[in-house]
């Protein structure tokens, strides 16, 4: 059964430091409020799973709280590079960041195997690409039936999966709708869950293309109105593609990363904790100085390859 | 970002890239779409000569119509304009592994002589790259299950390579029958449309050649835009510019992006 | 793209003798009124696939299309068992029916590999059972990862798939729900396919919970109003269980099967093609004074191991 | 049909069977029901003692809140009553699989003294079989993946068997230790539960055992119903008849049913 609590206990009593995390959320419904509220929390070393760690990774990532990325797409969706995840890989600002890269199609597959209590899924993908030999948990396989030769990729178990979502009922069953995503898989897969949502309602009506989860498999609820924000929640508000843009200068340096994070994230306090072990903001930003990372060529070549 | 040169009539690299890229598409064709470049093209064929284009969209929209370009593969006008919006990993399962879509249409940061692609890193070691890209996404198995795949980019020596660092989608691997030898299903890069021209595979030996040049760009340019020695095709054509409806309805459908084009 | 066509055009363009045949609906949208064209339309040596050849199946196997099953449960649901099937396995009549058996997870998981274009899909299950023995397509697979055993089984691709669903539009697209079984995968899954609906109507409007299956993925549509009949359309009709409880008495006499094909299937013609091919109605009521097939018993005690 | 023994106190033996069925399940459960007897019994926990048991029908409804006995495990009311409705290869792969589901509720056409079930076919030949059974549905899946199983079914000497003609669906195999070296993740069948009392397996041997009779049953005539030296265990109890509440529940659940129950 989930518990309906404030955000900062549903991270605090889910959340350890050097957890495997999943934030998913596929353009629509990233639940950036619950990403804000880890880097409050001064969580570290955690392992951070997506398949598209845009805006809301690159903020995790700039503040330290990331010891691995696995992922299949790093990028500014439509705008350009991130430049605190390319900082990090490029530089080890604030700290070096070890990645394991799939495509899609392997990680959607990687949380199915999880979802459905396997240890791997089988699918065509990743062959004659560097990224077979690249990561581990790409393995081939042959059909016992056509001796076709496939890949297996092995299944993503997160100890926490967080998303958002429109609506939650008080017993705690939650809906979403509109692009889905993987979010139904990564919940399922996890041994824990955070879901924030914009409301809670009496009842959740059926509405065309939702998905529910039970209450009997969400751990913890939070109501947090536009806690997608600069993403968005169909039927509650539209995706801040201003946002996305301006991120691009923002981002681009340290020090203004480092400020912006202190005005935005570090500023608010949703529901208390906000001095449980945070490091002083002044640390964080420190490394700014040593900027000059090079970043920003060629981005508009290269989102091309988001599809 | 590459600066589009000048075109003769009025329109710029660009647009008849862009354009190009649109004619590509045929009538009720299904077609696998990436943000940016081949967002743009996708939506000026179904805007003008390609009205019943599918287009599809990793997110799971499927048959999407938007009235503009989204800014992403995930943009809510995707899922409220699609026959049906379905989960991530179906519309990868069911949808693009069977070899069920006509057209995948990618963009690149690297590509070869060969027509593989690389999008993950740029320097010899992956561990200390010299620019980190963003990785996979979908592309590797668009290039490998669409019947078809189109690669829109922009000409440079920086992207057009001898042998990509990394080989992130397989075109034609190290040339004829390695796509068959991988068991990828589909037949693979049949175009890249640059903002020069279009190179397609020769059918001997699948490496890329110029097979159609824009109005006033000579072949000696396109190749020293290019980092392999490019060959030139027998029946080498000039590609018609825009019309004057291509180029209305392009410069409408990026006028009306809420975030002024996905470039 | 669909065509919109007579159900009797839409059998006869799709479905040859000898094809492998699956006719899917989990309890409802079962596509009766198509199976009853099969029927009329005299086809033969069919494999006929389906998880629950409930009564339509009963129907096809004593009309004699059949040469084959592949199924996972074989009975009237509630009732009791399906006597012309059992007929058929236990006597021989009015063909020998070869079987092929598995769980519903193997069976479903059979149609996903098949709609995903696999050659097979790894699931837990057959591990220890008869099942595992005694039918093909089922194989040890060793996770490459783990190097755990698991079970994979084998693609299913019919030559055609047929459905009902609740409505189409125009242009062909197709939306089913409620209870939505493996319909999408069947259809995914198959060369061809026939989907016959209770209405087309000018849009499609969407519905909490529906499948839409787009027109260029269908091959051929007939509009049949109740075409699931005695299964049932949600929001259009109700099931008839009179009739599940009626069929055990009329299926359990070879001779009054023969009669109540010839009453209610036969002798409609709901879009020509009656007497194309067909056997004349006295040669398959024939064989009815042979029975005495001792069906019937412990009904009861097995229809709880449907679930 | 089986012929329900009349009962001692205005009960018949199916009916403090279902009861019995019934008391096994605890509140806020979630259970994966058969059609039939499994049915009856889960619907009559959630009317008396269990309101918050999260009823799972393989059709794919979870949380089905059916107001009166549905015929098949597709009606329509399982459907419009249920939290959410997941396709066929959904529930199996995302909900049962992966071992979350507590409870699995299963009928039986044969038994035996490790538990195994038989729905396939009764006689030593599958190919030329005395009786042909439905087969397996989604019992073999729940037989190995919840977390515990109950079966429920009448006694006799035809059903219960010292070794099944057909293993549909693992008990405990060929006893102790089976299930891990199979990889079953459940705990098997922990309660088989007959018109006569109840049978458990042995921790040691796991070999089923009575563990229970109902009121005026012997030990000698279960025993008599049973193909297999059926031992009996040293805490043998009597199982409490209905109460008046179990009753009038189970009694107005069969009314409503549209066919007169399920059976």
């Amino acid at each position: 059964m989930a518990e309906i609590v404030p955000l900062a206990e549903a991270v605090e009593r889910s959340v350890r430091d050097g957890d495997t995390v999943a934030m998913e959320g596929f353009t629509h419904l990233i639940p950036h409020a619950a990403g804000h509220e880890v880097i409050r929390q001064g969580l570290r070393d955690l392992v951070l799973v997506r398949m598209t760690p845009d805006v809301i990774y690159d903020q995790m990532i700039g503040a330290g709280c990331a010891r691995k990325l696995i992922f299949s797409w790093g990028g500014n969706p439509g705008v350009g590079s991130l430049h605190r995840f390319r900082d990090a890989v490029e530089n080890g600002w604030p700290a070096p960041l070890e990645l394991e890269e799939h495509s899609h199609a392997g990680m959607a597959n990687r949380y199915v195997a999880g979802a459905a209590g396997l240890p791997f899924a089988v699918l065509r993908g990743y062959r004659g690409t560097g990224l077979a030999t690249q990561a581990p948990n790409i393995a081939e396989i042959t059909c016992p039936f056509t001796a076709e030769k496939l890949t297996a990729v092995a299944a993503l178990r997160p100890d926490v999966t967080v998303i958002h979502a429109q609506r939650a009922d008080p017993a705690g069953n939650v809906q979403f709708w509109g692009i889905t995503g993987v979010q139904k898989e990564a919940v399922l897969a996890a041994r824990q869950s955070v879901v924030t949502v914009e409301e809670v309602v009496p009842e959740l009506d059926p509405r065309p293309g939702a998905v529910v989860l039970p209450s009997w498999t969400v751990g913890y609820i939070a109501v947090v109105p536009n806690g997608a924000h600069p993403s968005y929640a169909l039927g509650y508000s539209v995706r801040d593609n201003d946002f996305y843009v301006a991120w691009d200068a923002i981002s681009r340096d340290r020090e203004r990363f480092g400020q912006w994070l202190d005005e935005h994230v570090r500023g608010e306090a949703p529901g208390g904790l906000l001095d449980g072990g945070l490091p002083a903001a002044g640390a964080v930003a420190a490394g700014a100085a040593l900027a000059g990372t090079g970043v920003g060529a060629a981005a508009g070549q290269f989102q091309g390859s988001q599809a | 970002m590459t600066e589009a040169t000048g075109g003769a009539d009025g329109y710029s690299a660009d647009e008849i890239m862009t354009v190009t890229a649109a004619r590509s598409l045929r009538d009720r064709m299904t077609c696998f779409v990436g943000i940016g470049l081949p967002s743009e093209a996708a939506n000026l064929a179904r805007a003008t000569h390609a009205p019943g284009l599918v287009l599809i969209y990793e997110s799971g929209t499927i048959g999407a119509k938007p009235g503009w370009l989204p800014l992403s593969i995930g943009d809510g006008v995707l899922a409220e304009t699609a026959d049906a919006v379905v989960s991530v990993p179906e519309i990868f399962n069911y949808w693009l592994q069977p070899g069920r879509i006509d057209m995948g249409f990618l963009g690149a940061g690297q590509i070869d002589r060969f027509g593989n692609i690389n999008t993950t890193v740029v320097g010899a070691d992956y561990n200390a790259p010299k620019v980190r890209l963003p990785g996979a996404g979908g592309a590797p198995e668009i290039a490998a299950s669409c019947h078809e795949v189109i690669v829109v980019l922009r000409h440079s020596l920086r992207a057009f390579v001898e042998q990509v660092d990394f080989i992130t989608s397989v075109g034609f691997g190290e040339g004829r029958g390695s796509r068959e030898r991988l068991g990828l299903t589909g037949a693979g890069p049949l175009k890249v449309i640059t903002n020069l021209g279009v190179l397609e595979p020769d059918p001997q030996t699948c490496e890329l050649m110029l097979t159609g040049v824009y109005p006033g760009v000579s072949v000696p340019e396109v190749q020293a835009s290019t980092g392999w020695d490019l060959k030139v095709s027998a029946g080498l054509a000039e590609i018609p510019p825009p019309s004057q409806d291509e180029l209305t309805a392009l410069r409408a459908l990026i006028a009306v992006n809420p975030n002024g084009g996905a470039s």
